[in-house]
């Protein structure tokens, strides 16, 4: 197991009150797997992949553990995670456009940041010269400024930095969506293959793009405001998801070769509750079809097959 | 019911505006009423600023639009207010689209100040009940109440039904569901198709091939602000014959199948002229025998309404 | 407005400790210097104490000039010349920027292009220094006259920042479905635009006015003040030019100062605690 | 990067333009005959009194076409004649002027540059913590809301009178003749120190606020906020947030020095040093429009150099101005 979490409970704190954001979480990875993690927005996925490596207030940590590896995570203490930054786990942010140091070229960035890291710079160079290759950037590039590459470029470099300490984990937070699909694929792509060559164990990616999950990801975790509702190999997700959710959201997806005239598709009615004080039990109770009494209850997320865990009473008892 | 003909937007960039920026190069298409014309492009194809042409939010360079066959490139005053009658736009952000500090609801009322000073408040209060209804809303659950109160399908609605109000004609979609959850974003989609069905014309504007292919009879693929490959839905996605076409074929995520491997190219090989065929520095079948850096390639028609811009693909070249 | 997000406004208004102090300080010297003048009486100009300069006591509350005038008589009609400066210098300034702010920011092009021009210029010209040339050949020399001089030259702050507001929020697709209703430019800058722009002007409006009552006293100082009443800046003038600083007479050059020091620094707070209260990223928690 | 150098190169020539011509049109378009305003009020006797309206009428040109005395005027300016001062007739406005000139530059350039650097240096340490920030910047905002003149009297007052540590009038002692002596230099510096210091506190507050602001402007930007995720100690994004914070600080600089002109010009008078501050309030007193009209020349083309001296400084320090891709978003 790469990744474990337990319980894991992050609210944010709001001068209305506490924001529910991430009630109590438990879900495993496997080394070398690439876990796509989707939901609407305000479905808590960010708030979990950033909780992970960087809680700043507002976040909060209520309770809940984090092993990689084995070994645990201080994620609510900001001073002692630096440690296991960058080097154990990491992040390619939503804002790799700004990510790095305007002022800064980029070569200078990079060795000051890893020097700061005890990490020699000169040392490491070669590899990270190959890495560019890999993606398609000349090492010219660590002599530029970031204004002078593109937001593509500039993608990939934060991607290459990322992962330049082979960290066990890697968190991609929603990476294509600022991408043409040319570059799309291509940085898609490319996370797989530094996957493959070891570069990050396992990885952690955020995207409320479903479809890029079924090319890339081995799994995908599905969550709802705040809860976990499906997690399953991505093959399944897609084809036989067994949420209700899940279901809805496929199924609402159009697809090239699918044509209003021919095919309806419908949307799932409804908005996803406010989590600043969300209903108890499933918060998908309100806009689900199939909801009954139990539903009031807040359903376990347990394995109904091997590797296919589900957050719902329905699902959950025509099994058990 | 709507026709582009050649039309054009420079911008002068530079000291003095000593240069020039291309953002829509003599595009030309027509769209017919009860029809969904999709415009397909990246960031920067100048898809959106075609689609502001259209609703005179941005002047047009050169070239033409015409109206029911009537030029409306450059109306001002009681003539263009006459226009926003017939033609109305819904554009991409729901929550920039409302004025924060005021309640949802004034959009209906700068339509009524502007276009119905005469009408009654009981038979406006109907009309506005009924263009509510008709997007499929409940008029009693959505008036009376600030943006950030609603969701951004329901904002998303409420634009609609204030086109409705007017006696439109041509309604510009620009990206108007990119913004929505995915479990939103298909009913707006459909409340599209319905409209369609009435009789409007719509030009929806999208990167989302997916969603094109699900909404329009017929398709532009712009690229740079230029044309690269036009005509209908089903033959242009069937069938893509321009290298750009073909490779956003091949780049978009798809639900039924898995990309092809295979990199895509990311960096321009050679650059071409200014003159040349925009697609020049990332073809991958280019040839600089047939001109493709220094002319730029015009729409041929290769099959009925199918029309594609590339040398590699003339009739008798 | 929302009245949920007016309360919220208030609310945080109420709280905020920056707004709450500016409020108390530029409340009472506004006070004093509206019913200062009642309480007073002597006249600030006549020679009350025959025996010259005194320090403050119960009969002269800041004491009296070299020549024996009522300071503190001085010291309150000063006050209503730095708020008349105040609110119309800084007014004027602020009426500048808002239309060429406006109309350079809505407009943009060849309009935006001009107005900018012309604001930067005037930005590098030192304004003080256009202000003395004007001041020096004017013989006769009123107040309103200094708030319209201070207001022609100050503007260019202002327009500059709303420009920059006015680009941010034309950009709006808002401003695009107003066009689209058929709305008039004029109706679209009065009712759409300026509307989300309230807080932002009020905050303007108190560094101009702040910014008007230093360049008043600066005036004053040199000795180009109204020549017609008295200031807070001319005050400090006859205190140095008659040797109050040799003769140790604090009382008549120390009121002055610190009154402006209190009531700009005041402004500048209050400015900060709007800030925090209209833009939610700066609150603190 | 050329469009940038061109606008400001426009703007600098424009602003000079329109500061000669106002400087020209004033005394010509103000009410009254100013030859015989300024002589009427100048206590001079009957004698210089003839030789200087002789002098002036020549001087103003009042007899030749409006369009001629303008170009005159440019030409004589650009010839270094700026007319004859009235106070201290008959030496030239461009002499005096050329006299006062090295006590402004020795008082200001210290005050500026130190009260830049120290006020810049206060603001990013405010910026570390909530306490300090609450502690620091109501005295940064106390400092920058003083009248020049007033911090000046005051400190006038209190060092030099009350406690009696700085002399509070003049360059140097009356009683000293110009020399390199140490007595001498000694003198100088104690005369220059409560004008510097209170010029410098005024700045200084003024530049720490700044700072403090665009520090934690710069300690939010994602850039900041990625060196953290990747565990980069707060030394690092301090610095980084440092030096980026100080860019806008340059800009500010020079938006900052007509204000800044100003505060000396007040400055000066207060303890009557020699700058042109000081000559300009005897030039108002004695009503010496010559000398009025040559020190807003003078005051002007300090500030066009001093302006053009930070944007070349703004170009060698920020990048982003250097690699000619500023703003545009095509």
């Amino acid at each position: 197991m790469s990744l474990q979490i337990t319980d894991l409970k992050i609210y944010y704190q709001t001068l209305r009150g506490e924001v529910q954001a991430l009630e109590s979480t438990t879900f495993s990875m496997a080394d070398g797997e690439i876990m796509g993690l989707a939901g609407e927005s305000g479905c808590g996925k960010t708030t979990l992949g950033h909780s992970l490596i960087y809680m700043k207030p507002p976040m909060k940590y209520m309770g809940g553990q984090v092993l990689l590896d084995g070994e645990e995570l201080p994620i609510w203490d900001m001073d002692r995670m630096n440690e296991f930054r960058f080097k154990k786990i990491s992040i390619i942010p939503q804002y790799a456009m700004n990510a790095m140091n305007p002022t800064r070229k980029i070569g200078k960035m990079i060795s000051e940041l890893l020097g700061s890291r005890g990490v020699d710079f000169k040392a490491i160079l070669p590899e990270l010269e190959r890495r560019l290759g890999l993606v398609k950037l000349s090492t010219s590039v660590l002599d530029m400024y970031p204004i002078e590459l593109s937001g593509g470029m500039k993608q990939r470099m934060v991607m290459v930095l990322s992962t330049l300490l082979n960290p066990s984990l890697l968190i991609a937070d929603e990476i294509t969506s600022a991408l043409d699909v040319a570059s799309q694929k291509a940085v898609a792509e490319m996370l797989v293959e530094f996957r493959n060559q070891g570069y990050c164990k396992s990885a952690i990616v955020i995207t409320h793009d479903i479809s890029i999950l079924y090319q890339i990801a081995d799994s995908i975790l599905i969550m709802y405001a705040g809860q976990l509702a499906e997690k399953a190999s991505t093959e399944t997700i897609i084809h036989a998801p067994r949420h209700p959710y899940t279901k809805l959201l496929i199924s609402s997806l159009p697809e090239i070769g699918i044509k209003s005239t021919e095919k309806r598709l419908t949307g799932i009615p409804g908005n996803p509750p406010l989590l600043l004080n969300p209903p108890v039990g499933c918060r998908f109770r309100e806009r689900c079809p199939v909801a009954f009494e139990k539903c009031t209850e807040a359903p376990p997320f347990i394995e109904v097959e091997p590797g296919h865990h589900i957050a719902c009473w329905k699902e959950g008892e025509t099994n058990a | 019911m709507l026709s582009l003909d050649r039309v054009t937007k420079v911008y002068r960039v530079g000291t003095f505006g000593g240069k020039e920026l291309r953002a829509v190069n003599e595009v030309s298409f027509d769209i017919k009423e009860g029809e969904v014309t999709s415009l397909i492009g990246e960031s920067g194809s100048g898809k959106s600023t075609i689609g502001k042409m259209i609703l005179h939010l941005i002047s047009i360079s050169s070239g033409a639009i015409k109206f029911k066959g009537k030029d409306v490139s450059h109306l001002s005053g009681d003539a263009l207010k006459e226009y926003y009658r017939n033609v109305q736009g819904v554009f991409q952000d729901p929550f920039s689209s409302y004025n924060p500090i005021f309640k949802a609801d004034r959009v209906f009322t700068n339509v009524r100040e502007e276009f119905f000073p005469d009408m009654q408040d009981a038979a406006w209060r109907d009309k506005v009940n009924s263009a509510i209804e008709s997007v499929g809303m409940n008029p009693e659950h959505v008036l009376n109440k600030y943006p950030h109160q609603l969701s951004g399908g329901q904002l998303q609605r409420f634009l609609i039904a204030r086109a409705l109000l007017l006696d439109i004609h041509f309604l510009v979609a620009d990206e108007i569901i990119s913004m929505l959850d995915a479990s939103t974003r298909i009913d707006v989609l459909n409340l599209l198709a319905d409209l369609k069905l009435r009789g409007l014309a719509i030009l929806f504007i999208t990167h989302d091939l997916s969603l094109a292919h699900y909404i329009s009879e017929n398709a532009v693929i712009l690229y740079r602000g230029c044309v690269a490959e036009m005509g209908a839905t089903e033959k242009i996605f069937s069938h893509p014959i321009h290298p750009y076409t073909k490779m956003l074929m091949a780049s978009v995520p798809r639900l039924d199948e898995k990309w092809k491997t295979g990199t895509t190219e990311l960096t321009s090989k050679e650059i071409g002229t200014p003159e040349g065929c925009p697609y020049f520095d990332r073809c991958p079948v280019a040839d600089k025998a047939l001109g493709c850096d220094r002319f730029r390639p015009t729409l041929q028609e290769l099959e009925p309404n199918h029309f594609v811009a590339c040398y590699r693909y003339e009739k008798n070249g | 407005m929302n009245t949920a997000k007016k309360n919220e406004f208030l609310y945080f208004a109420l709280k905020n400790w920056k707004l709450r102090i500016g409020f108390v300080v530029i409340g009472v010297f506004l006070i004093l210097a509206l019913i200062g003048p009642l309480l007073v009486r002597n006249d600030p100009f006549a020679y009350a104490n025959p025996t010259g300069a005194k320090p403050p006591s119960s009969d002269y509350w800041f004491g009296t000039t070299f020549f024996g005038q009522d300071v503190f008589a001085q010291f309150v009609l000063g006050l209503r010349a730095t708020f008349l400066v105040g609110i119309l210098g800084g007014g004027l300034a602020t009426l500048i920027g808002v239309v060429v702010g406006f109309t350079a920011g809505y407009r943009g092009g060849i309009v935006d292009e001009v107005l900018n021009m012309l604001t930067n210029i005037i930005l590098v010209i030192p304004t003080m220094a256009v202000l003395l040339i004007i001041a020096a050949y004017l013989e006769v020399r009123s107040i309103f006259a200094e708030c319209i001089f201070i207001g022609l030259t100050a503007w260019p702050w202002a327009a500059r920042a709303i420009r920059a507001q006015t680009f941010s929020l034309r950009t709006r697709d808002f401003v695009d479905l107003a066009k689209t209703s058929g709305m008039s430019s004029f109706k679209i800058i009065f009712r759409e635009i300026a509307p989300n722009m309230m807080a932002y002007l009020i905050m303007t409006f108190i560094l101009q006015f702040g910014g008007a009552i230093l360049n008043a006293a600066t005036l004053d100082f040199i000795g180009l003040g109204p020549t017609n009443t008295i200031s807070l800046g001319m005050m400090m003038q006859y205190a140095v030019m008659w040797g109050a600083l040799l003769l140790g007479m604090w009382w008549w050059f120390i009121p002055p100062g610190l009154a402006i020091t209190l009531i700009v620094g005041a402004l500048y707070v209050m400015n900060v605690g709007m800030d925090e209260v209209f833009n939610p990223k700066l609150r603190e928690t | 990067m050329n469009r940038y150098f061109t606008r400001k190169i426009l703007i600098y020539a424009l602003t000079f333009f329109l500061a000669v011509t106002i400087d020209w049109m004033i005394p010509r378009f103000m009410p009254g005959d100013p030859i015989q305003n300024m002589l009427s009020r100048a206590n001079v006797n009957a004698d210089a009194a003839q030789v200087m309206y002789t002098y002036y009428a020549h001087a103003f040109q009042l007899d030749l076409p409006i369009w001629q005395q303008y170009l005159n005027f440019w030409g004589a300016l650009f010839r270094g004649d700026l007319g004859i001062s009235i106070y201290l007739f008959p030496t030239p406005v461009a002499k005096v002027l050329m006299r006062a000139v090295p006590y402004d530059l020795f008082l200001l350039l210290p005050a500026i540059l130190l009260s830049w650097w120290a006020g810049n240096n206060f603001g990013a340490f405010a910026a570390r913590s909530k306490w300090l920030d609450n502690t620091v910047s109501p005295i940064g905002y106390i400092l920058s809301a003083t009248p020049y003149m007033w911090l000046g009297i005051f400190l006038a007052w209190l060092l030099g009178i009350v406690l009696n540590i700085f002399p509070i009038a003049g360059a140097y002692s009356f009683d000293l003749q110009p020399s390199f002596s140490w007595k001498f230099i000694g003198s100088v510096l104690q005369h220059w120190f409560l004008p510097f210091f209170s010029l410098f506190l005024v700045m200084f507050g003024g530049w720490a606020i700044g700072m403090r602001n665009m520090v934690i402007y710069e300690l939010e930007a994602d850039y900041s906020h990625y060196l953290e995720a990747l565990g980069a100690p707060q030394r690092l994004v301090r610095k980084y947030a440092f030096q980026n914070g100080i860019l806008p600080q340059i800009t500010g600089l020079a938006l900052q020095l007509g204000v800044i002109v100003a505060g000396a010009l007040v400055t000066e008078v207060v303890f009557s040093y020699p700058g042109i501050g000081y000559l300009l309030l005897a030039a108002i007193q004695n009503q010496d429009y010559f000398l009025i009209q040559g020190c807003f020349l003078f005051i002007i083309i300090g500030v066009l150099i001093a302006n053009f001296a930070i944007d070349i400084i703004y170009i060698l320090v920020d990048p982003r101005t250097r690699r000619g891709m500023t703003g545009e978003t095509a």
